[in-house]
């Protein structure tokens, strides 16, 4: 009862934040501004779980209940992803046909730079995740694509978000307006409710964090995607970011679009883009 | 149903093929003589693996019974957060510690996992359990040649909202 | 192939705690496949730690073992640097061994 | 419970005419209406899964013979693509309400 009354004091207050700020915003609703809604949606997080350090937001549903935590982090000691870690580390260092490796295509060799992606590449106008990147390297040296939802995108996305631990989410939306668009296109797929359920990502994720739905406590919205990817005891094995956006659009009966669509890639540009300066997390163990 | 079998499809699945398996299993259940108490000793304890229920599996293994023991501290979740990865574990301030064990009642097969433990081995381990719903846990530890247990209950489902 | 073994032995003082985790499906042989057919139980059967010559710790699991088992014990009587030879064997004969330092 | 009185009825609608015995014909006009709502719903990016199920559920209904069966899952795989093509058009504007500001 007592999370009960709370979420409604919460979504109250909430409300009444919502209100005084609309006012002045209601002009410049059409205006695309990033940094407002950045700012609004860690505030709504921060002021909904004031006794949430911030950086713990990361840490998904472990950041919403204790006896959770516990058994996460007991099972952190040894970590079901290691294997998926080592594979990625030994998959990122072996030679493509050519001669080439992963390191050519990222900057720094792709070492700890799993904070600046998703990016907004002005050449092609969309936004490319890293998983996109990975495979676009693949591709441009020659060698077949891997699955976006199978394990050798996890291990690789694993070992390089590994190298970028404890560093903060630094997405760059630049003055172009259709990198502002691609921000809006995601803002709007996330709260647009689908599936015969009618939910949105916003109704678990922002109306509900630390509630239950059966066995699994809802994960807030903010920093959903900084411990991304993750081995899930569910799936009994690794998952990327997007395999995890084709189950949760099933879960709630729509029909899944294709991995990396644009819709997809604009969602995963608004989320990170709001968990700026929260530290990467990844690979992560979840439920 | 989605492209991969849904979480929920699996869970029906493992309940649907228990029960197909089990009647297989009994059909040719080896009446081999050896005594089904194999004492502890290096050999894998076959018999006490087939048991459906907790106590049968207990005397398979042990050839006696436990009596509940407060110096057997089991450390169990209140809700598992999958059931195909419960992390539990078991110490004990009993000494002369030979045997740890555990059981999950309503597990197709009730004895999930034994130790043998070795003199100068510290009487504590700690792993992961699968288990098929909500059930009661319990480990048994032999010291000195008696069987003390302790039990918890863990409750068991699956996650998200259906699909 | 790296081994199937991941395992941390650290010790301090005369006690050496040990961390395992093993890369294993450890099929129950109830479960089906996609297509519905049963999928064959393959499960580790005995797990043997071993040092200085002596068998200082052996799990015996069934079925109901998660899959990458992981098991975490502790032991008395070894120092820094000895050897812990680890092995294991499954219901299929399949079998994978490896030794650590302990460090 | 307002908004999902008239989809009853929509439902309840759909059922009641096909009071003899439906045959191919019928089958085959409920298909195509279905398969033409269905393709609007996937064209707009927001098609349920259900729809489809229930689609695929009609077309086996069909093949056993059973137009009865065919028909009405047919309707209902109608009236489910509608429902989401209404989806998506109301929530062109309706994500708004629920935007953090």
């Amino acid at each position: 009862m007592k999370t009960r009354s709370a979420l409604l004091l919460g979504s109250l207050s909430a409300a009444l934040v919502a209100f005084a700020l609309t006012s002045p915003r209601v002009i410049a609703a059409d205006k695309v501004d990033p940094v407002a809604d950045a700012k609004a949606f860690r505030n709504f997080f921060f002021q909904k779980f004031p006794d949430v350090k911030h950086e713990d937001f990361v840490n998904g549903p472990y950041s919403m209940n204790a006896d959770m935590k516990r058994q996460w982090q007991e099972k952190e000691e040894f970590p079901p992803y290691e294997f998926a870690l080592d594979a990625g580390k030994e998959m990122f260092a072996t030679p493509f046909k050519n001669g080439k490796t992963y390191a050519d295509c990222f900057p720094n060799g792709g070492i700890g730079i799993r904070q600046d992606y998703p990016q907004f590449d002005a050449k092609e106008g969309k936004v490319v995740t890293l998983e996109l990147a990975l495979n676009r390297c693949r591709e441009a040296n020659g060698e077949a694509p891997y699955s976006y939802v199978k394990d050798e995108m996890a291990s690789l996305t694993a070992y390089m978000a590994f190298t970028s631990r404890g560093k903060l989410m630094d997405i760059k939306i630049p003055d172009d307006p259709r990198a502002l668009a691609a921000f809006e296109n995601g803002k709007r797929y996330f709260y647009t409710r689908r599936g015969q359920m009618n939910f949105s990502c916003a109704s678990c994720h922002v109306q509900s964090p630390g509630e239950r739905i059966r066995a699994e406590i809802l994960a807030p919205a903010l920093g959903i995607l900084n411990a991304m990817p993750i081995y899930r005891s569910e799936w009994s094995g690794m998952g990327t970011i997007s395999r995890r956006f084709v189950t949760c659009n099933s879960q709630t009966r729509a029909v899944p679009l294709e991995p990396q669509s644009d819709e997809y890639r604009d969602v995963e540009y608004f989320l990170s883009y709001v968990a700026n300066g929260l530290p990467i997390a990844g690979p992560g163990a979840r439920p | 149903m989605t492209t991969t079998t849904g979480p929920v499809a699996t869970r029906r699945l493992i309940l649907q093929g228990a029960a197909s398996v089990a009647m297989l299993g009994l059909g040719n259940l080896p009446f081999a003589a050896t005594p089904a108490r194999a004492a502890a000793n290096d050999k894998y304890p076959e018999e006490a693996f087939k048991q459906k229920n907790e106590a049968d599996a207990i005397k398979a293994l042990y050839g006696k019974t436990a009596e509940p023991s407060d110096k057997v501290k089991l450390d169990a979740p209140e809700i598992a957060e999958n059931g195909g990865v419960v992390p539990v574990s078991v110490t004990t301030t009993l000494d002369k510690v030979t045997s740890i064990s555990f059981f999950v009642a309503e597990n197709p097969f009730a004895l999930a996992a034994s130790y043998k433990i070795a003199d100068g081995t510290i009487p504590g381990v700690a792993n992961r359990l699968k288990m098929a719903k909500t059930s009661n846990l319990v480990a048994i530890v032999e010291a000195d040649g008696k069987l003390y247990s302790a039990t918890k209950e863990v409750k068991v489902t699956v996650g998200g909202c259906g699909g | 192939m790296a081994s199937s073994i991941r395992v941390r032995a650290t010790s301090n003082g005369d006690i050496t705690e040990v961390q395992a985790l093993i890369q294993h499906p450890m099929d129950t042989g109830l479960v089906k496949n996609p297509a519905g057919e049963l999928i064959p139980a393959h499960y580790i059967q005995q797990l043997k730690f071993e040092c200085n010559g002596k068998d200082v710790f052996v799990a015996d699991w069934g079925t109901a073992v998660s899959k990458d088992p992981y098991v975490k014990f502790s032991f008395k009587g070894a120092k820094k640097g000895d050897d812990l030879k680890i092995s294991w064997t499954d219901n299929k004969g399949g079998s994978d061994t490896t030794t650590a330092k302990i460090a | 419970m307002k908004r999902s009185l008239p989809l009853a009825m929509l439902l309840a609608l759909g059922l009641a005419p096909s009071a003899r015995a439906a045959n191919e014909a019928d089958y085959k006009a409920a298909y195509a209406a279905a398969e033409a709502a269905s393709k609007e719903a996937a064209a707009l990016r927001n098609q349920w899964t259900v729809t489809v199920s229930t689609m695929a559920a009609a077309k086996k209904a069909a093949d056993g013979g059973d137009f009865d069966r065919a028909t009405a899952a047919a309707q209902e795989a109608e009236a489910l693509a509608k429902a989401s093509i209404f989806q998506a058009a109301s929530e062109k504007e309706a994500w708004k309400a629920m935007e953090i500001r």
